[in-house]
């Protein structure tokens, strides 16, 4: 119990004597995790939207994929992204590897599914609702796709905003894709893995505790923007 | 065998990566009737996990840090029991030319001169403190873009070098049992500035009650015997022998 | 209300935007032992039947009889599990020349303007245009003061005139509506009734289920009375209303029992 | 590539030559996540339902923390959990840490907040919908979240199996807490974590895809039992 | 129907499980100067009004007048923005023994009779007996053949009837109803104002908005007319139908443009 107060201290501490390393290290998470977000949220928002609109022959065993995918373990994409961009890799030439790139290209691999398959959800209720009128209307596939985008825009934040939270507590893939390296592409996650297998637990736990109130500020600031949860459901 | 007794060790990463564990814990088991659990973590974190109580016994590398473990009372007695060696490993070409150096502080020397990427732990294991002192040893401090600092334990230093073409250094049981080579090669070893040794230390049940202080005692008893010596000193991976026991019988 | 009439009367041609003058008619419509199932339950059917190039066809029939079911068949919204429907063209341009009010009003989440334009917007039509033709509807219908209320805010009674709106902006060839009246007073009634009837005067096919028998002599031509899931009279207006056939309209339209 | 294809052929040998040692590792997989999302989801469903149903004070900021900590960085939790249930925390007497124990209960820390949030996005609309009714028929606060669990099962379903390739998938905080002994706490993550450290990568790939696999028969499984994507919405 | 208003007649005794006799009555219902607002918009109000103890108030008003508003805020519902709302018992006793019925039926996904018995649930009655009442209302209300469909496949007229058999199944001491009967046919609007004056008749005090004359008619004691979010006259109904005071309700009546 001291040493999760002693991580508080840790984390407050840190916050008010504005360490520059720990600014320097917030930064990059979030600009990792905030282009992984965008990313992700281009592909996983239509495809969400796309799956549930069209009626296919494979679409059960499609959506059945993309929520087993959601559970994507990291440390398997790390490897897989690792391979395709090493340099006996396909896509060694490129010298991504070790690059905050290779990081926002491993936490979209991890997240697209994860927004896809939550935006599905969303889009497929909203989409009951709509079907018959937007079918009568003769709308096009990607009209539909649109309409439902746009109309269901606050439930596909909590969409985006879930993958931003997988990405920036993500530490398994940017490790071995990112490497840690220190002034070049080290994350809070990455840090607190590091504080923990030096056995400095409480301050590894400070870091923690940095880094999910940097995940709640980014919510609050976001559903204050957008004034979900306080106006009624559109 | 009956229902064994179970105790748990932590030891580092570079021990497990040997492969020696799956030769000894049967070889135990068989003699002993103990069922050792290795919890594979940092050398700090080994050794927090020791002080905190939540393993019976720590096998570790790390001189310095042992001895402030011991200090605080957190173990009974260490108990040195085998040594391997640290090797420098990097791009075959080898850019820098450390092959042909007389010792470790003359190639880290020509690495630095070279500016060749040199990949470190920078996570204050054993291997990394290691590193460090070499480094001081050659009158170095190492900074800069070639020099990358990645936080992470042996495997993942090994596998960030071998996909930077980097230099790096290695306890040589990770280095023999690493599968990711690729262009890397072992380019210096063997100067005794690049000692490793592993101690055992139990945890002292004083301190906490609960752990199998029997256990541990009999254990080490088994690991200073002469089925581990032969066993150590036996165990090979392709054809080179990893480690050499030097544990002294009371 | 005559400025309606005049612009109401080229609501079909608007809707297209090219080769008004020779374009093949989208009727006569002719179902040929068309049926509709849902989880192998027969909803409708076997129903024989030819919709004409015009007129003002009025389907009734007791609560559950299949009044819906076959205006969506007709549509193309439910599945046919039997039988054919063809139009006069093929299905994918006799498609985008219909409209359709559906009994529960379906709101989107946007502005009654934005609402009633849309339509147009998928179309193409400028955003500006859309917005100033949906506006003139809006008013059109009595919702001029609710412009830019959101549309799942609207009572009951204006749900039903924006769908109305929305359904007319386009200038559909056909036009199906089901019970879109009933939520509205009076006066509305009245109102949609006339712009409905001018809707037809220029050009718009119209069928249309109601349960409100004075409605239904005001508008139909033609009348389709509906019975457990199939047609079970139909025939001109006049001579529906004076004389029923079957004992079962008659009944209906006294309102008794119809067993 | 080729260690892509490798990894690939890999998989594929373990699972026909039937591995005793893999087929342990799964079933402790399957054991740890399936326990976990068992009891995440029985706190997560009505939590979810709850923050629907009820208007508060704070229930802005309740949200917008959950969906925070549907981030909440797996290293964290394992180091909290490790720090409460280590024989100098709290809870040490307990004697769980490095058993199966330890594992479900990080990961019903780290799973409950994602199956608390995407359920409470389900339930929201259908709470938007079934909300005059039940105010009507004047249901206590229980009956309505009861209502509204039980009719909106299938898309809770969404969040259960969310949650449960998430638990499958995770690795910093077992890791931490389980200790990946082998033939006791070791699960799939943590052999990979462990062959990649190994440098044996095209194994470690290979078990990742038999765990891929796994989550994809689980969630085709239980979609393929209750039916889901193939009747209409309910 | 003979049976029904036998049945009907013990309605509101049957929703109180206990001390039927002695039990404080629910109404008179007093609204003064309430008002109701929906993003600082006013929809209805100030309105004063008393409810007494027996009647059957019918609501008539144009589209958007706020007929809807004034039920749901009597029922609690809608939050009231300023003035008060008192029933002649504690609120929470009070919200216990009302029912509603919506202008657009709600369908919880369940099966029609589950739908019907949910109330009854909702109470404690156990689930076989809450099973059996609900097919017997089913029956009541026309729905018998359609028992285990699910209520949200049902027709616009069939939603309608399941809702009432709902809000009547627990026997409520007020039932409000807005425009219960908009989608049904005239077979079963009759039949359902029967059972409507058979629950008036055991006791349930009645407010219902409706657009249908002939059915305001036939059922009100008591007319409540709206006029832009305000009650605009009010009094019994043969006067009111017979004389309406104000000229806008005058219009009204005879479906003329009120402005
Ligand atoms: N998916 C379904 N499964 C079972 N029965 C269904 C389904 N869909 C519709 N029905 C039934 O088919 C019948 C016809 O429904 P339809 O909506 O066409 O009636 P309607 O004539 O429009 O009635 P109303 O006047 O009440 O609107 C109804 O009894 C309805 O319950
Ligand atoms: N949240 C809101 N914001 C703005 N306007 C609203 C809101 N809710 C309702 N209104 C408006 O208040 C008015 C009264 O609505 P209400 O539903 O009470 O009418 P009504 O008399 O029941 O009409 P109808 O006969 O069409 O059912 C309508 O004009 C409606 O558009
Ligand atoms: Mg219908
Ligand atoms: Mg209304």
């Amino acid at each position: 119990m001291d040493s999760i107060l002693q991580g508080l201290g840790q984390a407050f501490w840190l916050i008010i004597t504005f360490d520059p390393d720990l600014y320097e290290i917030i930064a990059m998470s979030l600009r990792v995790s905030l282009s992984a977000v965008l990313v992700a949220s281009a592909i996983g928002l239509p495809l969400g939207a796309w799956l549930a609109v069209n009626r296919f022959r494979w679409r059960r065993t499609t959506i059945a994929v993309l929520n087993a995918l959601m559970g994507l373990p990291p440390v398997v994409v790390g490897l897989f992204v690792y391979l395709l961009l090493s340099r006996s890799g396909p896509f060694g030439v490129l010298g991504l590897l070790f690059t905050p790139s290779a990081m926002i290209i491993a936490q979209v691999i991890i997240i697209t599914p994860l927004i896809a398959s939550i935006s599905h959800q969303a889009i497929r209720d909203l989409w009951a609702e709509y079907h018959d009128l937007l079918i009568s209307m003769n709308a096009t596939r990607g009209q539909r796709i649109r309409a439902l985008l746009w109309d269901g825009r606050r439930a596909l934040l909590t969409a985006t905003l879930a993958g931003f939270g997988r990405a920036i507590g993500e530490v398994g893939a940017i490790m071995i894709v990112g490497g840690s390296i220190e002034h070049s592409t080290r994350v809070l996650t990455t840090a607190i893995a590091l504080e923990t297998s030096k056995g400095n637990l409480e301050f590894a736990l400070g870091l923690g505790v940095v880094l999910i109130a940097l995940a709640v500020a980014v919510n609050m600031t976001i559903h204050g923007l957008s004034g979900t949860e306080r106006a009624p459901a559109w | 065998p009956a229902r064994a007794e179970v105790m748990r060790m932590a030891v580092t990463t570079s021990f497990e990566n040997s492969g020696l564990a799956d030769v000894l814990l049967p070889a135990i088991r068989e003699d002993t009737g103990i069922e050792v659990q290795l919890v594979v973590v940092g050398t700090g974190q080994a050794l927090r996990l020791g002080a905190a109580g939540d393993v019976d016994a720590v096998l570790v590398h790390a001189r310095a840090a042992e001895e402030e473990f011991l200090a605080a009372g957190h173990g009974t007695h260490r108990r040195e029991i085998m040594y391997n060696d640290f090797v420098l490993i990097g791009p075959q070409d080898d850019p820098a030319g450390i092959a042909g150096a007389e010792s470790a502080a003359e190639a880290l020397k020509r690495i630095a001169a070279a500016q060749a990427l040199f990949v470190s732990r920078g996570d204050d294991s054993g291997t990394h403190k290691k590193e460090l002192s070499l480094w001081s040893a050659a009158g170095i401090d190492p900074a800069g873009g070639w020099y990358r600092p990645i936080g992470a334990g042996m495997g993942a230093a090994l596998n960030t070098a071998s996909a930077m073409n980097a230099y790096v250094m290695s306890d040589r049981a990770s280095w023999l049992n690493f599968g990711n080579k690729s262009d890397l090669a072992l380019l210096f070893a063997g100067d005794p500035a690049l000692f490793n040794q592993y101690a055992y230390i139990p945890v002292n049940p004083a301190l906490h009650p609960h752990v199998r202080a029997d256990l541990a005692l009999r254990l080490e008893e088994w690991l200073v015997g002469a089925r581990a010596k032969e066993l150590i000193n036996g165990y090979r991976v392709n054809g080179e022998s990893l480690f050499v026991f030097n544990a002294v019988s009371k | 209300m005559s400025t309606l009439a005049g612009t109401l009367a080229t609501g079909a041609a608007q809707g297209c935007e090219a080769g008004a003058g020779t374009r093949q008619p989208l009727l006569p419509l002719v179902l040929e032992r068309a049926e509709a199932r849902a989880r192998g339950k027969l909803l409708i059917g076997p129903v024989d039947l030819t919709l004409g190039r015009s007129g003002f066809t009025i389907v009734m029939g007791p609560n559950g009889s299949g009044k819906t079911t076959l205006l969506r068949l007709m549509h193309g919204l439910q599945r046919l599990s039997a039988g054919t429907i063809r139009w006069n063209l093929p299905e994918p341009i006799a498609r985008k020349r219909q409209a359709y009010v559906f009994q529960a009003p379906i709101m989107m989440r946007r502005s009654v303007l934005d609402s009633i334009a849309y339509p147009l917007l998928l179309r193409g039509t400028p955003r500006s245009e859309a917005r100033a033709r949906a506006a003139d509807w809006a008013v059109r219908v009595g919702l001029g003061a609710a412009l830019h209320r959101p549309a799942p805010v609207l009572s009951g009674g204006e749900k039903q005139k924006l769908a109305l709106a929305r359904a007319l902006i386009g200038g559909p060839e056909i036009l199906f509506l089901d019970e879109p009246c009933a939520n509205l007073d009076g006066r509305a009634t009245r109102e949609i009734e006339t712009i409905l009837l001018d809707a037809r005067a220029g050009g718009t096919r119209i069928v249309m289920a109601t349960h409100d028998m004075g409605q239904a002599r005001r508008l139909a031509s033609e009348v389709l009375f509906l019975y457990g899931g199939r047609v079970h009279e139909s025939g001109a207006a006049k001579g529906f209303f004076a004389a029923p056939e079957t004992p079962e309209a008659r009944a209906f339209m006294n309102g008794e029992i119809v067993e």
